[in-house]
């Protein structure tokens, strides 16, 4: 792990911007690092000129999911409260885009509204929640038991939906068989719409997407916000004795993660053209949780690289090992937590740094 | 900030050929593939892995007998782990890449309601071979389940006769439960009857204490229960030590999940259940065909009615691609429009009705005794399922692509 | 000289344990104040009061002119109070800077950051371990960052809770020059000490804690003499 | 004798769900207690003695001895477990989470797969008894005075016992009971298997009641969990009356509301307990006698 420091100028606020794309609260720095990223980022650009429809369609589903897993690693990793819940959010945002767009409908670029809209939603929610938490002094363990007690109560309530009554406008509920045909993604553009079906074009959407989010949150976590969030994982006591409100911090800490979570919902749903109560049950809250152990939750490039591994290891386990697939997992879990407790992919930056320095000396 | 991106017109070109090259295969030579999406691991894996073996057994005498119209079979399975995530992913995967002509897919009503908009987007055609609540009325699927008003319109009647006019209803508390709650509601009614009690139970329950004291202290003449799930299967145990006495009517139970196999004696003593198969009946078709199935599957643990209807459904799509002389989706469902799609199978003559695209059934009343063996104490032959259509849902005219139930019928025309 | 912080008939009792029976304390502005007391006698107690950690059954604190005892430990910190607790509160995964950055960023920006992070690294003697983990430094240095970080937050009044625990004598005496070089530049020192020949180097006068109560107060020399404090404290501190 | 009736049943309603919920929490919260741990396995600790006292049964074994050898294998699993995983996550909380889980999901699929995915149950015991018109299984009644028992076996076990004695004061002072020759190791070894052994007592008594597949210990989890959240750390202080109340939270709403809000009304009822009484029952117990 390379530590650096800018200790330079920065003559704008742009520049100090960028230069926070670099510091001690995320690994890589320098241009090798810098180059390898634009490496990756260009193979993945030409990445649907070589495959396939479904392989490019399948790589946008798994570019989905990235954003949850990202915004547990700041909850998690880098504020260190252990959010078991984070289907909540995204729950509750995929049945939000769901209402919004069935009712709305596609016109003027209204599916790209009603998925701010959902994000907006539940991040608020997790605000609430969060200030629910955080202000009331729960902390360990029993973050992760009230954040996994809404997710149920969430998903029992939405699988009981299923009457007639239950309809939001035009949009049935349609409790645990879950709730379709709200429109995928729709660009206004001239000459007609564009309808992101899984395919090239919302690969390139939700690419750009996970570009943005992924340095937007390197330049979050290297700036004073994630110095204190990292202070706070380590020792909260003393960063109140540094004069910071520590459940402020907090709870901004978790409302971003629960938008990051919401995102991922308004996503999916808007990629399946449907939302499930089960999408926010025991099963589903656990998973994420499992990306971000695996991968490293301690650093945001671990976390999204490891999410992609999981996600794509455990679906070719299933087409090939078939029922053998959620015991490896299981074990995947154990091996890391005692062998590698700092994550897979950290694990493995690690080694490849200590090589890469030694062989440079 | 790379520079690495191709220009706009490139990408629109490489996106454009990957969805040319994502249509469904016309060509006419090689294997007719067949994509099978079932639960073999998870919570439905009980009931389920039984299907996969139906499809296998039937695309093997479909390939003795030399294939459809001369093409072989070639099955494409993947396990769908009881997750509808992994639904949505096998679907659009059997459907683009392995460019499948049609799809076995589905156990629970969650599963095919998350795969069918992607069903739709293909415009490919999906078998669902599960009993369920009904109502689904799209162009791009096939059902062979059998549906509420063909196993209430039978059993509910028969029951009130037998046993008396009040009806106590328990049911898991999700869109089937609720539907079929509904139906039975509505033939108690039609027939004179009052339901003495309706309660829902949420998915997972397992413990009834309350449940049973509500029904004993009702002037219920028999129990529907409509309970889904291992934990709620619990009740029946917890029933019968409390004593309860009561006879029970379901749809769901014995001919999916075989509890009379699983549970202790007499926990579901007494029970009626209407089923379109289960390896209990005793018809001479039947028997050939657990014979066969015990052939090729020697340690099949149960052969339930989804089998039945997952091995029917294979030899319909047989029939109409070979009147169709292709696998194309339209003139495969020109063929079923046509209405005389029927099969002469292990559970009886069964025939497509085109309106719907469900099936007809002949029903038969299993009666679960106190050691757990099975008598069947009537069989209704030729049920239709009528409702779909009489409600307005005619597919050989329009798509609507949604499910209806008897509380949201669909849109008067 | 003005007073900066001034406790009127501060009371907390937990269950049937009194903490704090009714103390009456006050510290002029630019003062070096040492606490001391047997084991049990409140002095921590009295700390986490004054950085509103507990809530007092009664009394006030008044702090640079202003009714404090409402405020949250954060709002006292912003208001010019600041702390080195008795085991180092140090953040043991970040780096010496990285500590620095979260202790003086609130105020401090750019330049003037980097400066003062040069600056306190200098003081400390920690320029050298600017990119160590804070948690593999020595006991000594630890203490030494922390006191750093609590002077970063530019405190008017400065808490420290057994500055030297743990150190070796020549570390003591160098903590006790790096405390007279803060006093020299206007910050208000308030110490809770066991080292006697420590409250000599720094402490210009001294109060004696017991029971929850002040039970002295006065210069070294005068506190030393004091017949009833070598009863209570050597008595109690004998054992 | 309506009135009787009305009693009766509503006391029996609330004794079983009682029952349910101290004798399902007791393994948790041993382990959550005394050790700190979160164990999402203890499902599985469940499903383990409830497998294992069902295949005893069959076997010919009279249905108490069969129990206790459900609860003895889940002892001896636990055990294990707790040496090759638990025992090196002390002091990591947050990975012991994720490392049960991991051991729960290789449970759950590894006896799908090796034994199938349903088992043939025990049938319940006892047949029924009547009052005041209404039958009642006499089964529960004895699960009621089991959970009864169980309170009172743990209070003696760990207050009246030297190993109860020994075993909180390893985990109050590990270094302390290491400096006095206590085998602390061992300690923790023993307790948490203590913990894997009556989640094992409660599989096997509610194997005659259930359905047998590897899923069945889900069912126990949130149950168990909120009980021991409302609870708080201490057991023997907080477990009884947390399942008390939560009892007659569950059976008063099942009964005036039905299932769903029984369920619903668990889960609120734990998130405002933790945001009211962070401690826990105990907590605040504890707190209001200091």
């Amino acid at each position: 792990m390379t530590l650096n420091t800018t200790d330079t100028v920065p003559r704008s606020r742009a520049r100090r911007l960028f230069s926070r794309l670099e510091g001690p609260q995320t690994m890589g720095s320098g241009p090798a690092f810098w180059t390898v990223a634009a490496l990756v980022l260009g193979v993945a650009a030409a990445y649907p000129l070589i495959a396939d429809a479904w392989t490019v369609g399948n790589a946008a589903y798994f570019l989905i999911w990235t954003f949850m897993a990202m915004g547990l690693g700041v909850v998690w990793g880098y504020a260190g409260a252990l959010s078991f819940g984070q289907t909540a959010f995204f729950g509750l945002a995929g049945y939000a885009y769901g209402v919004i767009t069935i009712n709305l409908g596609t016109a003027y670029g209204l599916t790209i509204v009603a998925l701010l809209l959902s994000v907006a939603i539940g991040g608020l929610f997790a605000l609430v929640i969060g200030y629910f938490m955080f202000y009331g002094r729960i902390q360990g363990v029993f973050i992760g038991i009230v954040t996994l007690s809404v997710t149920l109560v969430l998903e029992t309530f939405m699988a009981q939906t299923a009457g007639p009554q239950w309809r939001i406008g035009e949009a049935r509920l349609n409790g645990f068989n879950g709730m379709s045909g709200m429109p995928p993604l729709t660009l206004p553009w001239f000459g007609g719409d564009i309808v992101l079906y899984p395919g090239p074009p919302l690969y390139y959407l939700l690419l750009g997407l996970v570009v943005i989010c992924y340095l937007g949150l390197r330049i979050l976590l290297n700036s004073p916000f994630g110095n204190v969030l990292v202070a706070i994982r380590e020792n909260p006591h003393r960063v109140g004795m540094l004069g910071y409100d520590v459940r402020l911090y907090q709870m901004l800490a978790f409302g971003i993660g629960g938008a990051f979570a919401a995102l991922s919902g308004a996503l999916y749903t808007a990629w399946g053209q449907y939302i499930t109560p089960s999408s926010m049950g025991l099963t589903s809250a656990a998973l994420p949780i499992v990306w971000v152990a695996v991968g490293g939750r301690r650093d945001i490039t671990a976390t999204l690289i490891g999410t992609l591994v999981v996600l794509a290891g455990f679906q070719t386990l299933t087409i090939y090992g078939s029922q053998y697939a959620l015991v490896v997992m299981g074990a995947l879990l154990l091996v890391t937590v005692l062998a590698a407790p700092q994550g897979l992919i950290v694990g493995a930056m690690t080694l490849l740094g200590r090589l890469f320095q030694r062989s440079k000396t | 900030m790379t520079r690495t991106r191709p220009n706009l017109a490139s990408l629109m070109a490489g996106a454009a050929l990957a969805l040319a090259a994502a249509a469904p295969g016309f060509a006419q030579d090689g294997p007719i593939k067949i994509g099978v999406l079932e639960d073999q691991s998870g919570d439905f894996a009980a009931a389920t892995t039984v299907k996969v073996h139906a499809i296998q057994l039937a695309a093997k005498e479909i390939n003795d007998a030399g294939g459809i119209n001369g093409r072989p079979v070639e099955l494409v399975i993947y396990d769908t782990q009881s997750d509808n995530r992994r639904y949505q992913e096998f679907m659009r995967r059997v459907l683009q890449s392995d460019k499948v002509d049609v799809v076995f897919a589905g156990f629970s009503s969650a599963s095919r309601e998350a795969y069918r908009p992607i069903v739709n987007q293909f415009d490919g055609l999906a078998f669902y071979n599960n009993q369920y609540e009904g109502g689904v009325c799209d162009n791009n699927m096939i059902v062979t389940g059998a549906v509420p008003e063909q196993q209430f319109s039978t059993l509910i009647p028969w029951m009130m006769e037998e046993y008396g006019p009040n009806v106590y209803t328990l049911a898991a508390d999700y869109n089937f439960g609720q539907i079929s709650a509904e139906w039975v509601r509505n033939i108690v009614e039609e027939n004179g009857g009052t339901m003495a009690g309706e309660e829902f139970i949420p998915l997972g329950v397992s413990q009834f204490g309350q449940t049973i004291q509500n029904i004993q202290s009702s002037d219920a003449d028999f129990v529907v229960t409509l309970l889904v799930g291992a934990a709620q299967a619990s009740y029946y145990e917890q029933a019968s030590s409390a004593n309860v006495g009561l006879p029970m009517a379901s749809s769901v139970n014995v001919g999916q999940g075989y509890e009379h196999k699983r549970f202790t004696p007499p926990s579901l003593a007494n029970m009626y259940v209407t089923t379109n198969y289960i390896e209990e009946i005793d018809t001479p078709a039947s028997k050939d065909f657990v014979e066969r199935f015990h052939a090729m599957f020697p340690d099949e643990p149960y052969i339930n009615q989804e089998a039945a209807n997952s091995y029917i459904a294979m030899n319909l799509y047989k029939q109409m691609v070979e009147r169709a002389g292709t696998t194309d989706h339209d003139a495969v469902r020109a063929v079923l429009a046509e209405g005389d799609v029927c099969f002469d199978g292990p559970s009886g003559n069964v025939c497509l009705d085109p309106k719907s695209q469900h099936m007809s059934h002949t029903i038969y009343l299993a009666k679960v005794n106190d050691d757990h063996s099975i008598t069947f104490p009537k069989v209704w032959e030729d049920i239709e399922p009528y409702w779909l259509g009489d409600a307005g849902c005619d597919l050989t005219k329009n798509d609507p692509s949604a499910q209806y139930t008897p509380s949201s019928p669909p849109p008067a025309q | 000289m003005t007073e900066i912080l001034k406790v009127q008939g501060l009371r907390k009792a937990f269950g049937g344990v009194v903490v704090a029976n009714g103390i009456d304390f006050s510290l002029s502005k630019g003062a070096m104040h040492c606490l001391i007391g047997p084991n049990g006698a409140g002095k921590s107690s009295f700390f986490r009061l004054l950085l509103g950690e507990h809530a007092p059954d009664a009394g006030t604190i008044t702090f640079d002119g202003s009714d404090i005892t409402g405020l949250r430990s954060f709002q006292r910190i912003r208001r010019g109070i600041s702390v080195k607790f008795q085991v180092p509160g140090i953040f043991k995964a970040l780096s010496v800077r990285q500590n620095l950055e979260v202790a003086f960023q609130d105020h401090l920006h750019g330049h003037s950051l980097s400066a003062t992070i040069r600056e306190m690294l200098d003081f400390t003697d920690l320029r050298a371990e600017e990119m160590t983990p804070a948690g593999i430094l020595s006991h000594g240095q630890q203490q030494w960052l922390e006191i750093a970080m609590a002077v970063g937050v530019e405190p008017k009044l400065l808490l420290l809770d057994e500055p030297t625990a743990g150190m070796s004598p020549d570390e003591t005496r160098k903590t006790g020059e790096m405390l007279h070089e803060l006093n020299g530049r206007g910050i208000t020192i308030l110490a809770v000490e066991h080292d006697m020949a420590f409250v000599e180097q720094i402490a210009k006068r001294v109060t004696v804690l017991h029971f929850g109560s002040i039970f002295a107060e006065g210069t070294i020399t005068e506190i030393i003499d004091h017949p009833g404090v070598q009863e209570i404290y050597l008595g109690t501190a004998d054992v | 004798m309506a009135l009787f009736q009305s009693v009766f049943g509503m006391l029996y309603q609330f004794g079983d769900t009682f029952a349910f919920l101290v004798i399902s929490c007791a393994g948790l919260a041993v382990i959550f207690g005394m050790m700190g741990v979160i164990n999402l396995a203890h499902g599985e600790f469940i499903m383990c003695g409830a497998y294992v006292t069902a295949s005893a049964a069959r076997a010919g074994l009279p249905l108490p001895l069969a129990i206790l050898t459900g609860a003895l294998v889940a002892g001896l699993v636990g055990m294990l477990v707790e040496r090759l995983v638990i025992r090196h996550l002390y002091h990591r909380p947050l990975d012991s989470i994720i490392a049960t889980w991991g051991i729960s999901l290789i449970a759950t699929q590894g006896v799908l797969i090796v034994l199938g995915s349903t088992m043939q149950g025990v049938g319940t015991p006892l047949g029924s008894i009547d009052v005041g018109g209404r039958s009642y299984s006499l089964y529960r009644l004895v699960l009621m005075a089991c959970a009864l028992g169980l309170l009172g076996g743990l209070y003696v076990l760990f207050y009246h016992s030297r190993f109860g004695v020994i075993a909180r004061a390893t985990i109050q002072k590990p270094q302390m009971a290491h400096a006095l020759g206590v085998n602390t190791g061992r300690m923790y070894g023993l307790t948490f298997g203590l913990g894997a052994a009556l989640a094992g007592l409660a599989g096997g008594l509610y194997a005659p009641t259930m359905t047998m597949v590897p899923t069945m210990g889900s069912t126990f989890m949130v149950e168990s969990f909120v009980t021991v959240v409302v609870g708080g750390a201490d057991i023997f202080v907080g477990a009884a009356p947390a399942a008390a109340i939560l009892a007659l939270i569950k059976a008063g709403l099942t009964a005036w509301y039905g299932q769903l809000f029984g369920q619903i009304g668990l889960l609120v009822t734990v998130i405002l307990v933790i945001r009211i009484l962070p401690g826990g029952l105990s907590g605040w117990l504890k707190g209001t006698t200091r």
